[in-house]
């Protein structure tokens, strides 16, 4: 239908033409107050535009392919209204800032490769707007400039643009598994467990969105780049475009056919992230880092549960995936942006502004009735009883440990001036994702058939949920405690590893350098040219 | 073989918009050098255009028809005659170059503008009249079907080439050009030594007919190896790479663009003529994978000096070094296992997609280097802060060129790293494909050294020391954009590379 | 053995021996000394080859034109200063290996022609009768691949502008620099005084006899520069400065006309650089008559260098 | 032996003997001079080809001769451009060098000085 893919296309190419409208200064000036504006026809294509309805750009034999699939809708509804609300937040906080120009740019871009990569239906266009929600994001968390954001910044990129390279050799090996032309994510997936490099391809797939999902050993970006972005941008970072990497997985990975090896090896590394994020969380006192951490956990988590499908050959588990991620977007947004207010917030307010960061912090452990409670629940289901069960309630212990010493460090940071007030222009879209992060996850479990309202509500499922989350709160009092014997793991952990490397890298360079130095001198390039000569010559004798 | 000495060769309709190719930069060059500095520049503001015009007319004809233009010229037609022939890669070659000058002298005029009345100065006389050359050289390059003929179009090339390099004088250009000079001599009196020894065992050096004729003997083998040889001395082939960096990094902005965008690709498309046209099966796998290890040893050690350059212009033109190793990857990747040919394939597409869409970006690229290096009286790399606040524009067309380089989507790079990728994949030769990979993220990394530092705040407010004229910019970001939309390609003309190749590809050595 | 066998064998070791010793010597000026001598060698190799074209080229430019430039720029290097590296003696040795290599790959070349040696001598024989030309070489150059030769013709004015391009700003427009004996030598200036009537006639002949037997515009374009040269090393003509008005357009003559003649033959022929029918010795004829003198003012003034005087007004 | 492939041979050995002059020879005055040895060698490589083809009484095919004449000239130009670029050099500098490293390096410390 017309309407229906107009609808679809308006989805990315309204950003899109936002943020060439920054090509004129006069729209970049206005652009803050309209950031919020630029995801509602996400929004409205995620609510109006039917299922597996599709749009195609291009010739027959090469062309761009945008799709709505139910995870994608999932993910992409509730990502618009993080990035709503973030952008309402934005247009406050970039009061009175210097170069917002930069921001908005940035800003936009991200978004039309967010939004676009939740649509993208076909390898090439996946790939292209992965890269622009990269240069985006890139330039969002640089944004403030100073020497630990650039830091952050080119681990970031570097480390985005290598896992794009991994994934550009295993789109190019499923291209040539595919028979026709097809380029069709969908048509990759259905090749991808039978083809004859299903090994490599899924190495690569997995390390490529591995890293942009920062699972561990690829997590360390993540505190980097959450604690240096501005705070909206870290919001829909950690929040919305993460999930990318997410629903890569979901969609490239052949989960209705069951590779036990591979199901187990991810589903292990997801789990041990879980736990592995929640160890190293606790040990940190900046809210943003413990919050980055606490991404690790979560990501690790879902990794866990796509691993666990791959295991069992469940198709099922690209929905609970998706429905998790979905809750984690709004939740981490909300939190994120919760860091914002608190620190506007003087003593006065400070514990009745406390109070919502709380509910949902905890919710993410799995308090009961809230959406993590429902997220956890609908998990479960595909962790059944074994070792994935208890790492499961190991990490529903783990992060409310965490949240609690988030929201620890939290209130630490509030600000010095009591009669401190954030402006409301911060606090509404603060409160909103808050309340829908608690609405929203219920909405879905209705709306998207999955359950009935009776099962996550019975009183088992209820106790379930609940002690680890009391086990958890009981745990924080020895851990505070006994807090300044843990060790202070700098952030990032793992990061320092890379200077190592970078010295090596240079020191080769350098070598590099001066063997091209005595390459360039003429009578070692006059010989060069000889010897090629005769090898050349010989090479064709040969053939 | 007395079907072989009759060509069904004869002028195709059309054919003599291809002598008008030829013809009228000779005649631009002719012209302004009788008339004078005054007239030098308005002669090629007339000429450069209809030039432009002429290879798109020439594109569209061979586009529609898929098939070649051909022009006998002096109506004697070859052995004894010189036949110019136009195919697909001629025509998206002839196009792209075309683009690529135009926009060079648009942004040309602010350093090599003449006023009316003024007195003849050197530096626009000869910048324009070598500009004109240079492009009648490469069409003569593209559409030459005479290996003599394509001699003297290197050479002509060369000539032209040369002096741009030290136009300002300045003692290390003059050193600079004097290495181009004499490293480019020893290629050519190479290529030269090939010529004739074809020449003796064929008794032509028509391309058309030399394919048909041309099998595996000694005079034959030590023709390609040592013509190869000289032509990849003029590319600057890694390790044949000495001249270029300080001729490209010395010479004048608009100098060097022309220098890597167009001249180095003169002589790759000889060796592209040579190997797909001439012998496609005479370089075999061992011969291809030399090829290819050049190339895979341009990228890496392009890239990584690159990234240690502390001069913009040195960075960008190690960059040049780095690019061209990637157009040699495609002689691997477009040999036929089985036949052991090199096949009009893929790989061809892509090879030639990348050396299109890099002629674009770096000319971008020097461009904007131009602009920086005039709004701040230098080029350190280190020292760039706030270059970003001051000339957005330029800057963002340096950034644009990065993109179609990295090979990001919808660079022309990213199509063509596509479609080599897929060769590789095709033909199991992985290898390749990391060593595509691995360059991607080098020059991921050297952008992100000098966008970072264009972008970070000065200490203090930038004072530009010259007022940057708007069309400078506006000709580089063209050339930028057009570098990125070039992967639109893809849903059009992409199939033009292999029109008119379909005779030579049927017609192997026996 | 006959005795033209040992003459060529002579001739080759000669030839070899100085070429080695031009590398080899230690004084530049010794090594372009041996140069010229070398070049004079090589055009009896080309007569020897059944090639007086060529040999009459080799003489005039690859001897003695390039040679004249030689020795005026040894000339002025004398005191320069250099203090590049020298290479160590393994490299050299490398490097001499290597050499031998790939002359050795020419040679095998050289020694394994195709059964059957292809040619195209009849081909030319064959049409020639139509252009009326009789020097069959002349016929390649103006005929058969004319294109070839109008672009060669385009690289010597580009390679014109490449050295007057070369110059400092400030003398732009004014004279080359080529070294001119103020104090009159007597022998300079006799010579000077009669040779350049001899060397015009002799110009004037063989760009007309190149038609139909060996020389043409080449050769004589370069007896006229020689001539010019001479004169003017000798002070008795002033060096042009480049900016005189009858200069650019002799240099761009012969160009232009073959260049017309040639985009007349795509009407009044049928394509371009084609004769119409009767026309041709003529039309030839013209064009190399224009060559002649734009070869000569040409080939002067790259011999005379890049520019070094500001115009004197 | 004939009389071609004797000069054809020793077209062979200048082309080696311009080449090793041209890699070895610092000057770039004496890099000129190798240049036009090798390139006769080239030219005389032509001339064997030429004459080995002599046919309708012809002494050689013509064709090779004609090329050989235009590649003197051409020849003789890049020689003539190449001389004025050393005396330019010359005059700047004060000597006539091609560099140990490339010239542009300006910033950096030359790998072997």
């Amino acid at each position: 239908m017309i309407g229906e893919s107009t609808l679809l296309a308006s989805a990315f190419v309204v950003p899109l033409g936002m943020l060439l409208a920054c090509l004129w200064p006069q729209a970049r000036n206005r652009m803050p107050s309209l950031l919020a504006f630029a995801p509602f026809p996400a929004l409205a294509a995620v609510l109006l535009v039917a299922s597996d309805s599709s749009l195609a750009i291009g010739s027959t034999r090469l062309r761009l392919t945008f799709a709505m699939d139910r995870p994608g809708a999932m993910l992409l509804g509730v990502s618009a209204l993080l990035w709503i609300a973030s952008g309402a937040y934005a247009s406050q906080y970039l009061q009175g800032r210097p170069n917002h120009a930069q921001f908005v740019v940035c800003w936009l871009m991200t978004l039309t490769g967010c939004v676009g990569v939740f649509l993208a239906a076909d390898m090439v266009g996946f790939y292209f707007l992965l890269a622009l929600l990269t240069l985006g994001a890139t330039g969002l968390i640089i944004h403030h400039e100073t020497r630990s954001a650039w830091r952050a910044g080119a681990v970031y990129i570097g480390l985005a643009l290598l896992a794009e390279t991994l994934l550009l050799m295993a789109f190019v090996l499923l291209a040539a598994q595919i028979p026709g032309d097809s380029l069709l994510i969908r048509d990759a997936a259905a090749v991808l467990s039978a083809s004859p490099q299903r090994n490599l391809i899924l190495v690569l797939l997995i390390a490529g969105l591995g890293m942009k999902a920062g699972l561990v050993p690829f997590h360390f970006w993540m505190p980097l780049a959450y604690s240096a972005a501005p705070t909206p941008a870290s919001a829909v970072l950690s929040g919305a475009v993460v999930k990318a990497s997410i629903l890569g997985m979901i969609r490239f990975f052949p989960l209705e056919t069951a590779l036990p090896d591979w199901g187990t090896a991810l589903a292990a590394t997801g789990g041990f992230a879980a736990l592995y994020g929640v160890v190293i969380g606790i040990t940190q006192r900046n809210p943003r880092v413990v919050l980055a951490y606490s991404s690790v956990s979560q990501m690790g988590f879902i990794v866990a549960i796509i691993g666990m499908g791959m295991l069992a050959g469940d198709g099922r588990a690209a929905l609970a995936a998706a429905f998790y991620a979905a809750h984690h977007v709004l939740v981490k947004g909300a939190l994120f942006l919760s860091v914002g207010v608190i620190a506007a917030t003087g003593s006065r307010l400070l514990w009745p502004m406390l109070l919502p960061p709380a509910i949902i912090a905890v919710g993410l452990g799995g308090l009961p009735l809230t959406g993590g409670a429902l997220a956890k629940f609908v998990a479960d289901e595909l962790l059944g009883d074994g070792t994935a069960s208890t790492i499961a309630t190991l990490s529903a212990v783990g992060t409310t440990l965490l949240m609690l010493q988030f929201l620890r460090s939290l209130a630490n940071t509030a600000s010095q001036d009591p009669q401190a007030t954030p402006a409301v222009g911060l606090v509404w879209p603060w409160l909103a994702t808050a309340a829908v992060s608690l609405v929203v996850p219920w909405t879905l479990y209705l709306t998207v058939p999955a359950g009935t309202l009776p099962d996550p509500l019975s009183p088992a499922v209820l106790w379930k949920a609940l002690w680890p989350v009391l086990l958890g709160a009981a745990l924080a009092v020895p851990l505070w405690r006994w807090w300044r014997w843990l060790p202070r793991i700098p952030k990032g952990d793992i990061v320092v590893a890379l200077d190592g490397g970078m010295r090596m890298a240079v020191t080769w360079g350098k070598a590099l350098e001066r063997l091209d130095c005595v390459l360039r001198q003429w009578p070692t390039a006059g010989a060069s040219l000889l010897v090629l000569t005769i090898a050349l010559g010989a090479a064709v004798l040969a053939r | 073989m007395p079907e072989a000495n009759v060509l069904p060769d004869a002028t195709t309709t059309d054919g003599a918009l291809l002598v008008l190719a030829i013809v009228s930069p000779a005649a631009g060059v002719l012209l302004s050098f009788v008339l004078g500095g005054q007239y030098a520049e308005r002669i090629a503001a007339v000429l450069l255009p209809s030039g432009l015009f002429l290879a798109s007319i020439i594109f569209v004809d061979v586009w529609r028809s898929g098939d070649r233009l051909i022009y006998i010229v002096g109506d004697w037609t070859p052995p004894l005659g010189i036949a110019l022939r136009a195919d697909g890669l001629s025509a998206a070659m002839m196009m792209t170059m075309a683009i690529v000058i135009c926009a060079v002298a648009i942004f040309a005029l602010a350093d090599f503008g003449t006023r009316a009345g003024s007195a003849e100065a050197r530096a626009p006389f000869a910048f324009w009249i070598l500009l004109m050359a240079i492009w009648g050289a490469m069409n003569m390059v593209f559409l030459g079907g005479d290996l003599f003929t394509l001699y003297v179009a290197i050479e002509l090339l060369t000539f032209a080439a040369v002096p741009l390099v030290c136009l300002d004088g300045r003692a290390e250009t003059l050193q600079a050009a004097l290495r181009y000079l004499l490293f480019a001599l020893l290629g050519s009196i190479l290529y030269l030594v090939g010529t004739a020894l074809l020449y003796g065992s064929y008794a032509t050096l028509d391309i058309v007919l030399l394919s048909r004729r041309i099998h595996m003997e000694p005079a034959t083998l030590v023709a390609a190896a040592l013509m190869t040889i000289g032509l990849f001395a003029k590319t600057a082939l890694f390790p044949l790479h000495l001249w270029l960096p300080p001729a490209h990094a010395g010479a004048p902005a608009a100098a060097s663009a022309v220098l890597s965008a167009v001249v180095v690709k003169g002589s790759f498309f000889i060796v592209v003529r040579l190997w797909f046209d001439v012998m496609p099966g005479m370089l075999g796998p061992a011969g291809a994978q030399l090829f290819g290890g050049l190339g895979a040893a341009a990228i890496v050690f392009g890239s990584v000096v690159a990234l240690q350059q502390q001069r913009l212009k040195l960075l960008i033109a190690y960059s040049t070094v780095a690019q061209i190793g990637y157009l040699f990857l495609m002689f691997p990747l477009a040999l036929d296992t089985v036949s052991a040919e090199l096949q009009s394939s893929g790989a061809l597409t892509g090879g030639m997609l990348q050396a299109i869409s890099h002629a674009t970006a770096k000319a971008a690229m020097f461009m904007a280097a131009g602009i920086i290096y005039a709004v701040l009286g230098h080029d350190r790399i280190a020292e760039l802060g706030g270059v970003a606040r001051a000339i957005p524009m330029t800057i963002f067309a340096f950034a644009l060129g990065g993109v179609s380089l990295i090979g990001l989507p919808p660079s022309g790079g990213f199509l063509a790293k596509w479609l080599l990728l897929e060769a590789a994949v095709a033909t199991g030769q992985w290898w390749w494909a990391i060593v595509m990979l691995a360059g991607g993220l080098f020059t991921s990394g050297y952008m992100f050294i000098v966008l970072s530092r264009a972008v970070a705040p000065s200490g203090e407010p930038l004072k530009p020391r010259v007022a940057v004229p708007r069309y400078q910019e506006a000709a580089a970001l063209a050339l930028a954009l057009t570098s990125l939309l070039l992967g639109l390609v893809a849903f059009g003309p992409v199939d033009i590379l292999q029109a008119g190749r379909l005779e030579s590809m049927l017609v192997g050595p026996r | 053995m006959t005795i033209f066998a040992v003459f060529d064998i002579g001739l080759v070791v000669l030839i070899l021996g100085i070429a080695v010793s031009t590398i080899a010597a230690r004084d530049a000026f010794a090594a372009v000394i041996g140069f010229v001598v070398y070049g004079l060698l090589l055009s009896i190799a080309w007569v020897r080859l059944a090639a007086v074209d060529v040999a009459l080229t080799e003489a005039a430019i690859g001897g003695g034109m390039t040679g004249m430039l030689m020795l005026g720029a040894v000339a002025r290097l004398r005191f320069a200063g250099g203090n590049d590296i020298s290479i160590s003696l393994p490299v050299r040795f490398a490097t001499a290996v290597l050499c031998a290599l790939v002359a050795a790959g020419l040679a095998i070349a050289v020694l394994s022609p195709p059964d059957a040696i292809p040619t195209l001598a009849p081909m030319v024989m064959e049409n020639l009768a139509q252009s009326g030309l009789g020097n069959p070489v002349a016929g390649v150059l103006f005929v058969y691949r004319a294109l070839d030769t109008l672009l060669e013709k385009v690289v010597l004015i580009l390679a014109l502008l490449g050295v007057w391009s070369l110059a400092p700003d400030s003398v732009w427009g004014g004279i080359p620099g080529l070294r001119v004996y103020a104090r009159r030598s007597s022998t300079l200036t006799f010579l000077a005084q009669l040779l350049p009537p001899v060397g015009i006639v002799v110009a004037i002949y063989m760009c007309w006899v190149g038609a139909k037997e060996p020389g043409g515009a080449f050769q004589g374009g370069t007896v006229l520069a020689a001539m010019w040269l001479l004169v003017m090393i000798a002070g008795l003509k002033r060096v042009p400065s480049i900016g005189q008005p009858w200069l650019r357009p002799l240099l761009v003559v012969g160009p232009v006309i073959f260049l017309a003649i040639g985009l007349a033959g795509m009407v009044l022929a049928n394509a371009f650089l084609a004769y119409p029918p009767g026309y041709a010795k003529p039309l030839i004829v013209a064009v190399e008559v224009a060559l002649t003198l734009s070869i000569g003012v040409a080939l002067g003034l790259l011999a005379a260098g890049p520019l070094e005087q500001a115009q004197q007004q | 032996m004939n009389a071609a492939t004797l000069f054809g041979l020793s077209g062979a050995a200048l082309v080696g003997i311009g080449l090793y002059g041209f890699v070895t020879n610092p000057e770039p005055l004496r890099k000129i001079l190798a240049f036009n040895l090798l390139g006769s060698g080239v030219f005389l490589v032509f001339g064997v080809v030429s004459r080995r083809a002599a046919a309708s009484g012809l002494g050689g095919d013509p064709v090779p001769q004609a090329m050989v004449i235009t590649a003197i000239v051409v020849a003789f130009a890049a020689t003539a451009m190449a001389i004025a670029l050393v005396l330019r050099l010359l005059q700047e500098t004060g000597r006539s060098t091609l560099g140990a490293d490339s010239p542009g390096d300006t910033d950096r410390v030359s790998g072997n000085s």
